[in-house]
């Protein structure tokens, strides 16, 4: 009964969806649909789509771990680590990631005769990201009742097994959610990398549609292409919100 | 266990709690602090327990003055019961035990288990051992936290207000723990409410209001001195 | 010899025939196949890198490739920053214009009530700005997003080069027409390198485009890449430009 | 004492990242600076900025406001709007920028006959930052012990008024800090409105580029231009953060 | 107050807590709840309140079937003191009370200040109206929680065990307070350990085993007939 009700909501939803979406269509005055030539560059897409997950998996790590420095870096009583964080903080929420992409590889990468620019797409990516993702961190924990520190000194607790072992798990369920919409960013975060002329999905589908003039059809399959690596993500972070939700 | 403090001075945000608060207690193993609500009881407790800072004074335990340093080692010895219990919201009851002695004690959970287990029947909970603090009643969760503070086995036990949300028969089984930890010669300071309780179970009582010792000795109760124990006592003799 | 150096190439690969790839997704074009015969005539070996439009010139100024071949009009303004070779073709700007648009020829343009689009980055918005300042001029990011400008009768004229304007033309055949008519005072695409560094190597560059147009380079690349286009410009009776 | 502890740590904080970008520029081979273009556009660049501003406040409003909605619609047992909901949350997390800048009003725009750029490019990255904000919402909420939701109930609170003045009062000091890194994103965001080709802050500091070639100058004129939005608006929500907390 | 309650049953995670429970008392003020930690006391007191939902069974209140569509109504007549107190954690002691009574009773803040202050004072609170609830101590937080389910002039409170954290002296005034309310004709249901404090205030007492009723009635304590009952006692009496 209630599963029948769920999946009569699902299948609205998406009806509600797809009318919308067939009427917009159908007031657009181009031509019809043409997937024909993206046959021939079937390979050359995949394989872009596949280093946009190798990228968008490293710096999604990297960005977790880079979060909770920068979060540490913000906690601390050393002023001069705290102010590193906060400045970092403050120059990546006003910068473009056009600007940090082409900075990241021809400036920064250059001076430092770094060559790989995979390697340097997924670091930038990874401190870009880990900016917002400290955020998320902080606000989680701010709502931990004090009660539940003090108890933690109490027993013997160190500072990193109470956040490891009693902070760490209360917040999960309150890190999840906003942590899925920044995964989501990570991976559309990674055609960053196009800027330095990565041959990943984003750049390797625009270049399609640059050779057939495509352009409707590629930006279909461009969407349906990040839709298959959010959406499974997706789900993952939501089956984790309820399976280390300890109040269920 | 001896016990001294010398001028301890405590405020929150400006206001006296404890004020100037002296003692040297010596040859005791159940100490009892009394007093009204606010007079500073669980105050005094936490900063026995190294658990906040104060403005100014000393803490001696045992001769050993309390120091910044060695604060950790000198709580892994102290057993504490929260007034409002404290338990770890996301562990269950027997998790809060666990936790603790394999993480912070380093002992394997084949060592530990079936120990914790007796502990929880003693009290009562081992049906309720993989509930949530929120999903047991207020007398057991009470009782889970005495339990978790016997659990580190420590050499002093601090109890604030153990038997408040227990019946009169659990009153009894918290008051028979106490007295078996007693004859295996540990140490106890306890906050309560129940004089009858501590006739008990204590043999030093202390007196406090508005952050100072008013009173203090082993049979203030029966003989108490001073009007406002007097008129404390009063009250509760006339409830029965 | 030179033999081991390398010249590096950027060139940004969403510009068919001139620079794009190929179903591997290997660099290929024209632009490409002109930088192999530099490389050539220079005895040095070529490395294409893919550059975006944004990041051609910090990849030049920080030395990560040495020139760029990637159909770059040559101005005035841009010759402050970068030097240029000697054009090596008369590129030439043309027009797609909606349907409807009062804009029948070069000479409507500098109307205020004329909307151009241009992509951003390209050579339009500096031509509308030099030779018909009473136009108000629309940038877009994106190719595609100043087509539908003047598909959907936003704009008036989308100006750019005549291969792209054919195509996009068939793409909305019923709410736009091609206007193939050269917009006047264009100039040609240079070699783009780093301002004042080199001349000998600027000389070098003059040099080659001079013989590459009479020693058959520029047959042979036409007879690869530009056919089609080439048979598509007769058939409107233009002159083709490379 | 203390204060001149923070301000040595902000300062070196600052030595730090100023020697490390002044080596990057060492090793960059390009010419000198050359701000002097960028004085004839001064007046057109202002303007554009001025724009960005004013998007990426109605933008932001918007997103706090859509966020609630999507937050209530995701919890609620109404599946229809539950899925509307998800589904939509899906969709932004999955697409690009770019092509929903140009699906918005491209394509939806256009089949509704609406031609301001300036509103269909608002609501567009209201919906779209709005997604990430609901997350951030939920985040927060499930933070709340459940007790206050019983007391609440208790003393008669309405579900609206249980959600205004107790759950919302109490979740504010961690949502903000999220918060403040998605107000970044929004502001920045805005650039999605030059793929629509309105004259704001990004577009017009790209177009002086193409014309000049002065990339290194647009550059950090541009990431000025967004700092100096970003920095104050990022400096008001912490100062929101300490005022909000109820905890202080 | 009029209490009829029909087999009531209610489980948590497929476990039953109260068994098919029923009693029907008439022309009682103040109903005492009495048993050992785990009894299902509280839970029959949040039931009666309408804060959770039941597997079956049905309750009245003064003849009213408790339904879903009045529930709130219903609520805003009742106060209800937790045995954790609940004070809302953003919000100092005033405004705990206040909040409620200018949002959810519409009340004008100039109409209520000074009752509320009054209220306070009677409790020992005012000096500190204006501190959240995590600092204050736990008598503190039960007076304030006390003194909360007053402000609304509740036709009906239910109390779980509000004197828990308090010392004798402040659980007189409590009981003195209880006292008052039913001079007004106000309707009281208690759940408390402190058998003292039920002979003092209550003419009916329920002893609660396992979810059910074991013995009822206005004189069980002085009288108690099953095993159960006078063990429990036993245990009491023998304390003071
Ligand atoms: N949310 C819950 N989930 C599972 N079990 C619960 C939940 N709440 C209460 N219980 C169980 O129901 C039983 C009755 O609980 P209740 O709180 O009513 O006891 P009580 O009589 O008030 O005890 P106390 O005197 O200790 O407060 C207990 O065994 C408790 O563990
Ligand atoms: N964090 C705090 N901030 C401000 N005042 C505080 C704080 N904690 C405690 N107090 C105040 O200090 C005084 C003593 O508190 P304490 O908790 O020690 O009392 P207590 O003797 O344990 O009382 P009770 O019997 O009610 O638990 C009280 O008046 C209380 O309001
Ligand atoms: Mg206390
Ligand atoms: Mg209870």
């Amino acid at each position: 009964m209630k599963n029948m009700r769920k999946t009569f909501g699902f299948v609205a939803a998406l009806v509600i969806y797809s009318v919308f979406f067939y009427y917009v269509m159908t007031k657009d005055i181009g031509r019809a649909w043409n997937f024909e030539p993206f046959g021939a560059y079937s390979f050359f897409i995949f394989r872009g789509w596949l280093t946009t997950i190798y990228i968008s998996f490293m710096a999604l790590l990297l960005a977790l771990f880079i979060g909770l420095i920068l979060y540490l870096m913000e906690q601390t009583n050393f002023s001069v680590l705290h102010y590193l964080a906060v400045i970092h903080k403050n120059i990546i929420f006003g910068t473009p990631l056009l600007v940090i992409a082409i900075v990241a590889y021809y400036y920064i990468g250059n001076a430092f005769e770094i060559r790989s620019k995979i390697l340097v797409g997924t670091i930038t990516l990874g401190l870009y990201i880990g900016a917002y993702v400290s955020d998320i961190y902080k606000g989680a924990i701010e709502s931990i009742h004090i009660n539940q520190w003090q108890t933690a000194k109490m027993f013997g607790f160190t500072k990193f097994k109470t956040y490891r072992h009693i902070v760490f798990p209360q917040v999960i369920i309150s890190i999840l959610p906003p942590l899925a919409g920044q995964f989501a960013l990570t991976i559309k975060g990674s055609a960053l990398l196009s800027f330095m002329g990565t041959s990943e999905y984003y750049n390797r589908v625009n270049n399609v549609i640059a050779n057939t003039y495509l352009t409707r059809e590629g930006f279909l399959i461009m969407t349906l292409g990040y839709l298959l690596i959010t959406i499974p993500l997706i789900k993952l972070v939501r089956y984790l919100e309820v399976r280390l939700n300890y109040k269920n | 266990m001896k016990l001294k403090i010398d001028n301890l001075v405590k405020k929150y945000d400006n206001k006296v709690i404890l004020n100037e608060l002296s003692m040297d207690i010596q040859d005791v193993q159940v100490l009892a602090l009394i007093g009204a609500s606010g007079s500073g009881k669980s105050t005094l407790l936490r900063l026995i327990a190294g658990l906040e800072t104060f403005e100014s004074g000393d803490i001696a335990i045992n001769d050993d003055w309390m120091s910044r340093e060695d604060i950790r080692d000198y709580r892994k010895k102290v057993g504490f019961v929260f007034q409002d219990h404290n338990l770890f919201s996301h562990l269950s009851i027997f998790e809060n035990i666990s936790l603790i002695l394999e993480k912070v004690h380093g002992q394997k959970r084949t060592a530990f288990t079936s120990e914790i287990l007796s502990l929880l029947t003693y009290f009562g909970l081992e049906e309720h051992k993989d509930k949530l603090p929120h999903q047991i009643s207020g007398g057991q969760s009470q009782r889970a936290s005495i339990a978790r503070a016997l659990a580190i086995k420590p050499e002093i036990i601090l109890l604030d207000e153990p038997t408040s949300s227990l019946d009169p028969v659990l009153t009894w089984e918290v008051l028979y723990a106490i007295k078996k930890l007693v004859d295996e010669k540990k140490d106890v300071i306890l906050v309560t409410h129940e004089i009858g309780f501590v006739k008990h179970v204590a043999d030093y009582v202390i007196f406090l209001d508005e952050g100072q010792v008013i009173e203090q000795g082993r049979d203030i109760l029966s003989n108490p001195k001073t009007e406002a124990l007097q008129a404390f006592l009063g009250k509760v003799l006339s409830f029965a | 010899g030179k033999e081991e150096e390398v010249l590096k190439v950027g060139m940004e690969l969403k510009y068919p025939p001139f620079e794009t790839v190929d179903e591997e997704g290997n660099p290929t074009g024209a632009s490409v196949r002109l930088a192999e015969a530099l490389g050539e005539y220079l005895d040095m070996k070529v490395e294409i890198i893919d550059t975006p439009y944004p990041s051609l010139i910090p990849a030049l100024e920080s030395g990560s490739i040495d020139i760029i071949i990637s159909s770059m009009t040559i101005t005035a303004a841009r010759q402050e920053i970068v030097d240029f070779s000697d054009p090596y073709t008369t590129s030439q700007l043309m027009m797609l214009a909606h349907k409807d648009s009062k804009v029948k020829s070069p000479a409507d343009l500098n109307d205020p009530e004329v909307i151009i689009a241009s992509k951003s980055g390209t050579i339009g918005a500096l031509w509308a700005a030099a030779n018909a300042p009473l136009a108000q001029v629309l940038t877009l990011d994106e190719e595609v997003t100043a087509v539908l400008e003047v598909a959907q009768g936003n704009a008036d004229v989308f100006i750019y080069d005549p291969l792209s304007i054919i195509r996009h033309q068939e793409n909305y055949p019923d709410t736009t027409v091609a206007i193939l008519e050269p917009l006047p005072n264009t100039q040609g695409w240079g070699i783009a390198l780093r301002k004042g560094e080199d001349d000998e190597f600027k000389q070098q560059l003059n040099d080659f485009i001079q013989e590459a147009k009479t020693d058959g380079t520029y047959d042979a690349i036409r007879a690869e890449f530009l056919e089609d286009k080439i048979k598509e410009f007769e058939d409107q009776g233009l002159d083709f430009f490379f």
